[in-house]
């Protein structure tokens, strides 16, 4: 065969293999992306899913909970292309830009394949009506708020939207799942979208399987889009991920006086949590999803302020860096020790397989489930809270838009609707805790501590805060096995829960006699680590930040003003010469030198 | 005859009876009576009198105790030791290479002058000279004030050199006797011994001033490269301790710099001097003396990338340590600036060649080259001084995805900055060419063939040059090093060989005149700032130099234990720097001004005679 | 231009061209080298201590970083030290990690890695000078490189030549 | 490189010859010229200070294109002299010379006022292994390392299909956290860390990697970095703590599987 006649071949080879890699077969896609999630059966139990929380959906059911449709009804074929397309945020569910439309199509024709129920042409969905959303008012989101809590969606999602109703530890889904009611005050991480459209969409058609229920047809549409304004305005509008990386300390020349009204001049710089998922005793699902961290200093002391939302504060129990934390089973085989601690206290579990599924409530847990209604402010100019006005005033996220309480109207559960599932209460054996991680000396050079507690070169300190005890102390870390307490004096602490919220003041001498020192102008390196005790999260189960880094403002900022004028002045006497010269010599001009 | 012995006679009378009357003296006194002084009368002494007395009786008993100790370092105040030292021996160093330096170059002109019979050269050989004798006293004045620094300064570390150096002390201290002889004699004998013996003058001048200069390098060689010592310093063999191992290279770069740099400050003195000139005469003399200079420096400035290299890897021979250490480590960056120093120092001479080109007839045909040439020197330019580590905010880190560009990353090694300056050493020598072609029209029947052959060689140096500049990226450190040899090697043969046929090509050639005097002003200046810029690179080179001991005075030997033992940034450096070379100039400005005080007269007629008659040569 | 004199003409230039230069120098990065300092090393330290101070030696004093790099690959001069421990431990027979480091770094010439020439200075004599304690520090420091350190001060060594031996001067170091 | 904009550079200058400007126009538009591409014309941006370092050659090579001819240098002399000295162009000399210190200024001030930005370690994304790495006791020589089961491939289809299930199995339960679902680098915790997880779908990682480098990449995760690489701000953990070497070698098979690439073969020495 001639190498013209191989090469065309070869063209040809290609041109019949490209449609087939572009294939629509539903079964092969699902197979190659979808199954290891959901299970080759699309039951759910694929071989990463128990790992995860909130747990993929199991198909077979039907039960799918961003919908367009009524509430306990089937998701139209849009509903599901939606989801595989973008992904449900902060969940295991990734967006999928890499399929065609067509794949998408075949693939969730796939899906539908795994429920009878859609077969069935009685059961075919029928879309709500979506109106356009009007614009946002205040009156609205201060209606809303009323009508938040007569609806009774406080009770899951909190006061402030911020998951932490009475009843959220409580919350399973139809599967026996624990799950928690969303934190409304972060809409990016809402599963079903974070815009006022989809958030009355959310609160229109609800979450099947869950205790969220679908309010279209139970509320009057402009209660719901008065509902979605309060959401809304509990996070100050803030749609995107408000994170950063810098936390700045102001300077003061007054006192630092360990209280909330300390912090109201600091800035606050959000930074996300994740878990450990690096040492063993991981922590696939940490409960918190970010904290806010403020600073503040004197002359001669920094104070720090680190806020986060809590479904519940676990105040009994105890925490700290170094309490042993549960290996998996993988972990023990890797160890070789699978048998002699495979004892209950490891596994709690964190999965739902493992022990009664309430026992830790991971925070990923469906979020999905109760997404809709709260919103806790977070980050915004946020609701006000009902209670105390003043408590509104040093909300973490920005100012607040203070509202009235809402009268305690109907409570919508009140009837009819079954309570969820009574799920037992975890026992309250670890306290929350926090810790901020410094390096114990200021780094030279580019080299950092490990950012997970150090290594043996470089170690760093940790101030933490055993919530249960309300008590502070100090740690010295070079590595996650070897965490001890430290020499130095314990910071002074304070703490505070409320309306979902832990807000946990620090302070310590910026030149301690031992440890590192605060200078002003320096990039310090600075990581936070929590511990929700609910979450059973304790030692090196946890979550964290890597380093960020803490930059203390000069009490006097250098006035510009003198450099301006210097410069100006010089560059402005430099163009006088030059200009004079000029005229001069133009004045004085001879045949020209240069010119000869 | 007659009268000698009787003045003998009255010098040994007179000593006789000198003598004779000491003794006298001493006798007569030897013999007198004790007289106590007469005592202190009066008045009663205060208790605080007593103190203050016991006090001083008590301080000179001290002192009368003292132990003398040695010491190893005192103190220059205000500035501190190292930085007078610094200053002071580069200044001496930078007038000694220009005193080196002009006899050379003028005893060959002045050989020329004699061949050719052309007044005019020899006329211009001894302006040159005429710079020569003050700067030989600023020399010697600095050498002096050096030397008793040193002692005074750093006596153990200078005791220590005197250990190693005392049997070269006396041969230097005999060479400079005759160096002075041979300069004063070849100077003040100009037209009065005939100009074989005056020539023969010249010559010693060299070879003794040359030999000074070796024996000074060893001096200073040593102290970076120590050689012939025991382990614990102690002195084995002063030949070896001589022929260390930076020596020969530093006698060779520095023969060759001092050419350029005496070219260069020659050039700087006669653009000085045409700058001032008022007839056409003045100008036409001076330019054409500025023309001479230039082009020394430039013949002294084309090798000296190549003796750098030889100087390198002898200090890499002698210990990778410190040859990493200048090329990667504490000096890295200084080889930036001296990137900068030097691309400007071939961007002027190009530009002064351009700009001679004003002053031939027939030029024009050439003109339009000028920007080609220029676009290639400018981007040489750059690549040359292209950091390899860039500096760089944190936005552009994270852009770059690291400290060094994914383009520009190219442009910092050593294949590009071999490529860049060996593209600019031909790019200079096609300036030259272009220059030397202008005044001439070739007669000779091939013409058409050699230029193109011309042509072709450089297009094949060129080639070359880029071809293994690019190579070089693909082969490993140690075989990339070794491409730098054939990348000279095409460029010096492409040299040699395009001259050659140059010079065949030109013979008998047409000659249009050349207007000497109507050269751009501008050149003048640029002459100046030649001159500026190599002082400013001879001076951050002597830091390189002798900042590569780091914190020792013989390397590995002698320890710098003094305050000063650190080794300075390199913007403190540059500024010491800065400060030697505007010293210098204020001083050259001195030894202009004297110069043209003396003997004004015989030049300008020696120059008259002569400008209409001038060819390029 | 005729109004301003030549002398000042040129001072004016030389002055001009001399601060641009300076300049120049002043827009580079700025480091003063300082000479090492002498570290007292006790002779009852830890072994983490000793590894603290071998490192500094290692990076400092001992400018040993100028030519040895640790975890790099591809065309090196010089043989990269990362898990230098591990390899050191199955160089020659019957030496443990600590005996081969210990005379690689007194006799640099004795084991040279096959594909590199002999390069190294005698780092117990000048320039570089490092007495038996820092040495010790440098092999503790070394072993945490793909190991655990595990020597301390008084640890013997199969190694006994000591630093006095050998009459050649410093220069011996080149090829 | 960003071939529009040298295009339209070198087009802008070929267009200006037929408008024929005066000499100052042309050095003014080869200085801006120079300036955009060095600025604009490099997909990654050029530093400030080389960018500053260059135009500095620049302006002094246009100098000296401007004054290595009198007939030159006068058209770039006399407008601007004119500017400076003519009657009617006063009230603009006046603008401009007032104009231009205020630029100082407020460049002055600009600076003075910034945020501060915190500070970034410029890491090395694929630093140079190290010769070898002993992974559970066993020695493995990175420079001639292949993956142990590569040959499957070809020898024994069946088996290297059972190990690229194994590989799946382990990379859904340990790595799609953060290198995600589509090993895109964007797993669920990539909000979360800095740096970022690796793409593998990036032809520039995996693909221009040999598998011996993933293996220890994957063995010994963050702290087995060398300095450039960051080790102290890596979120990859050292897998040999939970996997057993053969797990690790089959989730690299899984990788190239999955991504459809091929790792980059151990070149012969020569």
């Amino acid at each position: 065969m001639s190498g013209v006649a191989k090469s065309l071949t070869l063209l040809l080879l290609v041109a019949v293999a490209a449609p087939l890699t572009a294939q629509t077969d539903g079964q092969a896609i699902y197979a190659k992306y979808c199954s290891q999630c959901h299970g080759e059966n699309g039951d759910g139990q694929g071989i990463a899913a128990r790992f995860l929380k909130p747990e993929p959906r199991d198909f077979t059911s039907g039960k799918y909970k961003i919908r367009s449709t009524e509430t306990g009804n089937l998701p139209t074929d849009a509903d599901l292309e939606r989801v595989v397309k973008i992904g449900l945020p902060y969940t295991s569910m990734p967006a999928f830009p890499n399929l065609t439309n067509a794949q998408v199509s075949a693939v969730v024709g796939h899906l539908k394949t795994f429920s009878a129920d859609f077969e069935d042409p009685e059961l075919a969905p029928e879309p709500i009506p979506l109106p356009s959303p009007p614009s946002y008012s205040e009156e609205g989101a201060a209606k809303g708020r009323e009508v938040y809590e007569a609806t009774g969606c406080a009770r899951c999602h909190g006061t402030l939207g911020r998951g932490d109703g009475t009843s959220a530890p409580t919350l399973t889904d139809d599967w026996g799942n624990h799950i928690r009611a969303a934190n409304l005050s972060m809409p990016w991480t809402f599963r079903g979208g974070g815009t006022r459209q989809d958030i009355f969409r959310t609160m229109s058609t609800g979450f099947n399987g869950t205790p969220m229920p679908g309010f279209y047809g139970a509320l009057p549409e402009e209660d719901i889009w008065s509902i979605v304004d309060f959401i809304v305005s509990l996070s100050g509008n803030t749609v995107e991920e408000p994170y950063a990386n810098l936390v700045r300390s102001i300077a003061t020349r007054e006192s630092l006086e360990l209280t909330d009204d300390l912090f109201s001049e600091a800035p606050t710089t959000v930074l996300p949590i994740v878990g450990q998922i690096i040492e063993p005793g991981r922590n696939f699902y940490p409960s918190i999803i970010a904290v806010g961290v403020q600073a503040i200093h004197n002359h001669k002391d920094v104070a720090f302020r680190l806020r986060w939302h809590d479904m519940r504060a676990e105040t009994a129990g105890t925490n700290a860096p170094d309490l042993p934390a549960p290996l998996w089973d993988d972990e023990l085989a890797a160890l070789g020790q699978l048998e002699e601690t495979g004892s209950g206290d490891d596994e709690e579990g964190f999965w739902g397989d493992e022990e009664a599924g309430g026992d830790d409530e991971d925070f990923w847990g469906e979020a999905t489930v109760s997404e809709e209604a709260d919103s806790g402010d977070f980050w915004g100019d946020d609701a006000a809270p009902d209670d105390a006005a003043g408590e509104a005033g040093d909300d973490f996220w920005g100012e607040e838009t203070g509202s009235e309480d809402a009268g305690g109207g109907d409570d919508f559960w009140g009837e009819g609707d079954a309570e969820p599932a009574a799920v037992t209460t975890p026992e309250t054996e670890f306290s929350d805790a926090v810790a901020l991680q410094f390096p114990l000396e200021m780094p030279q050079g580019i080299r950092l501590p490990y950012f997970l507690l150090g290594d043996t070169q470089n170690a760093v300190q940790l101030w933490h805060a055993d919530l249960g005890a309300n008590a502070s102390s100090a740690w010295v870390a070079r590595g996650s096995a070897a965490v001890s307490p430290g020499d130095s004096e314990p910071p002074k602490m304070t703490a505070r829960y409320e309306d979902g919220e832990w807000s946990v003041l620090f302070k310590q001498p910026r030149r301690p006699q031992t440890g590192l020192t605060f200078e002003e102008g320096a990039f310090i390196p600075l990581a936070v680590t929590v511990w929700d005790g609910f979450n059973r999260e304790r030692g090196n189960r946890r979550g964290l930040t890597p380093w960020y880094h803490l930059y203390l403002e000069p009490l006097e900022k250098p006035s510009s003003v003198r450099p301006m004028l210097k410069a100006g002045l010089g560059v402005l006497g430099l163009e006088l010469l030059i200009i004079g010269f000029v005229r001069m010599r133009k004045r004085s001009r001879r045949p020209d030198v240069l010119r000869s | 005859m007659k009268r000698k012995p009787p003045l003998i006679l009255v010098g040994v009378l007179l000593f006789l009876a000198v003598i004779a009357a000491v003794r006298v003296a001493m006798y007569v006194n030897s013999k007198a009576s004790y007289t106590a002084p007469i005592a202190a009368t009066g008045e009663e002494r205060t208790p605080r009198d007593q103190a203050i007395e016991d006090a001083a009786v008590a301080a000179q008993e001290k002192a009368l105790e003292r132990v003398y100790e040695e010491e190893e370092y005192r103190a220059f105040p205000r500035v501190g030791s190292r930085v007078a030292i610094w200053v002071v021996a580069q200044l001496h160093l930078l007038f000694a290479a220009f005193v080196l330096a002009v006899p050379m170059f003028a005893v060959i002109i002045e050989f020329i002058g004699y061949k050719t019979g052309d007044k005019r050269y020899d006329a211009l050989a001894y302006e040159f000279t005429k710079l020569l004798s003050v700067s030989f006293s600023l020399t010697a004045t600095f050498g002096a004030a050096l030397t008793f620094m040193l002692i005074a300064l750093y006596p153990k570390f200078t005791n220590y050199m005197m250990h190693v150096f005392s049997p070269t002390f006396l041969p230097y201290v005999l060479l400079f006797f005759f160096e002075a002889g041979f300069l004063y004699s070849y100077y003040y004998g100009w037209g009065k011994f005939g100009p074989k013996m005056h020539l023969f003058l010249g010559v010693m001048l060299n070879l003794v001033g040359t030999a000074i200069m070796f024996i000074a390098n060893a001096w200073l060689t040593f102290m970076t490269t120590p050689s012939g010592i025991s382990e614990h310093g102690a002195l084995i063999s002063t030949w070896e301790a001589v022929s260390n191992y930076t020596w020969m290279p530093i006698n060779i770069h520095r023969i060759i710099a001092n050419i350029a740099f005496g070219g260069s400050i020659a050039a700087a003195y006669a653009a000085y001097q045409f700058l001032k000139a008022r007839t056409p005469e003045e100008k036409a003399h001076y330019d054409w003396m500025g023309y001479i200079g230039n082009f020394v420096a430039i013949v002294g400035l084309l090798p000296l990338p190549f003796a750098g290299y030889y100087l390198a890897s002898e200090i890499y021979a002698f210990s990778q340590t410190m040859g990493l250490t200048m090329m990667g480590g504490a000096f890295s960056w200084l080889f930036i600036i001296q990137a900068v120093l030097i691309g400007n120092l071939f961007l002027f001479a190009n530009w002064y060649l351009w700009l001679g080109m004003g002053r031939v007839q027939g030029a024009e045909r050439y003109r339009s080259y000028i920007k080609y040439l220029l676009i290639i020197i400018t981007l040489c330019f750059a690549v040359w001084a292209t950091p390899r580590s860039i500096i760089s905010t944190i936005e552009e880190i994270q852009s770059m995805g690291g400290s060094s560009h994914p383009a520009l990353g190219y442009m910092g090694v050593m294949s590009a900055k071999n490529t860049a300056v060996n593209i600019l050493i031909l790019t200079t020598y096609v300036s030259f060419l272009l220059y030397r072609r202008s005044s001439k029209v070739p007669t000779v029947s091939w013409a058409k063939l050699g230029n193109a052959i011309q042509f072709a060689i450089f297009a094949a140096a060129a080639s070359i040059v880029l071809f293994l500049g690019v190579y070089g990226y693909f082969v490993e450190a140690t075989v990339r090093i070794k491409l730098s040899i054939p990348q000279v090697g095409s460029v010096l043969l492409a040299i040699i060989l395009v001259t050659i046929i140059d010079v065949l090509l030109l013979r008998n050639a047409k000659s249009t005149t050349t207007e000497w005097g109507t050269i751009n002003p501008v050149s003048q200046y640029l002459l100046i700032a030649l001159a500026v810029t190599f002082t400013w690179t001879m001076g951050l080179m002597g830091y390189v130099r002798s900042g590569l001991r780091l914190h020792w005075h013989v390397y590995g030997v002698i320890r710098d234990t003094s305050p000063d033992a650190f080794t300075p940034t390199l913007g403190f450096a540059t500024q010491v720097v800065s400060v030697t070379v505007l010293l210098f100039f204020a001083l050259i400005g001195f030894v202009f001004w004297l110069a043209g005080l003396a003997g004004k007269k015989p030049t300008i007629e020696e120059a008259k005679t002569t400008p209409e008659a001038v060819v390029a040569s | 231009m005729s109004r301003i004199p030549i002398p000042i003409q040129l001072v004016l230039l030389t002055v001009a061209l001399t601060g641009v230069y300076t300049m120049v120098g002043q827009s580079v990065p700025q480091k003063e080298v300082h000479p090492p300092e002498v570290i007292d090393i006790a002779s009852n330290i830890s072994t983490d201590d000793m590894v603290e101070i071998g490192k500094d030696i290692f990076e400092g004093k001992g400018i040993c970083t100028t030519c040895h790099t640790i975890g790099r690959s591809g065309a090196l001069r010089f043989p990269d030290l990362d898990g230098i421990a591990t390899r050191a431990a199955t160089r020659i027979p019957g030496y443990s990690a600590v005996d081969y480091l210990a005379e690689s770094l007194y006799e640099p010439d004795i084991y040279v890695v096959e594909g590199f020439n002999p390069g190294m200075p005698q780092i117990n004599k000048p320039p570089i000078g490092l007495n038996d304690d820092e040495i010790m520090c440098v092999i503790a420091y070394l072993e945490t490189l793909g190991g655990m350190a595990t020597v301390t001060m008084d640890t013997p060594l199969v190694y006994t030549g000591s630093s006095s031996s050998g009459s050649e001067p410093a220069r011996g170091e080149a090829p | 490189m960003n071939v529009l904009v040298i295009l339209a550079v070198v087009a802008a200058l070929i267009g200006l010859r037929f408008v024929k400007p005066g000499m100052l126009v042309w050095l003014a538009a080869w200085w801006v010229g120079c300036y955009v591409a060095l600025r604009y014309g490099f997909s990654t941006p050029v530093p400030v200070s080389v960018i500053k370092l260059y135009m500095g050659i620049v302006t002094l090579s246009l100098t000296a294109y401007a004054l290595a001819d009198s007939e030159r240098w006068a058209q770039v002399r006399d407008p601007l002299t004119a500017f400076m000295t003519e009657r009617r162009y006063q009230a603009w000399l006046v603008v401009v010379a007032l104009l231009i210190p205020a630029l100082f200024a407020v460049r002055i001030y600009a600076q003075m006022t910034s945020d501060p930005q915190a500070p970034s370690f410029a890491r090395t994304v694929h630093p140079a292994p190290p010769d070898s790495i002993t992974v559970h006791d066993t020695e493995y020589p990175l420079g001639t390392q292949d993956n142990p089961y590569r040959h499957l491939e070809n020898d024994d289809p069946e088996a290297f299909a059972g190990r690229v299930v194994n590989g799946r199995q382990i990379y859904y339960e340990n790595c799609f956290y953060c290198h995600g679902d589509l090993m895109a680098g964007d797993g669920m915790f990539i909000h979360g860390l800095n740096p970022i997880p690796t793409s593998f779908q990036d032809p520039g990682t995996i693909p221009m990697l040999r598998e011996a480098f993933l293996f220890w990449r994957i063995a010994k995760g963050a702290p087995g970095l060398p300095e450039e690489g960051g080790p102290w701000q890596s979120a990859m953990p050292a897998w040999e703590q939970f996997l057993t070497e053969e797990e690790m070698w089959n989730v690299i098979l899984f990788l190239y599987e999955f991504t459809d690439s091929k790792p980059r073969a151990v070149e012969e020495l020569h």
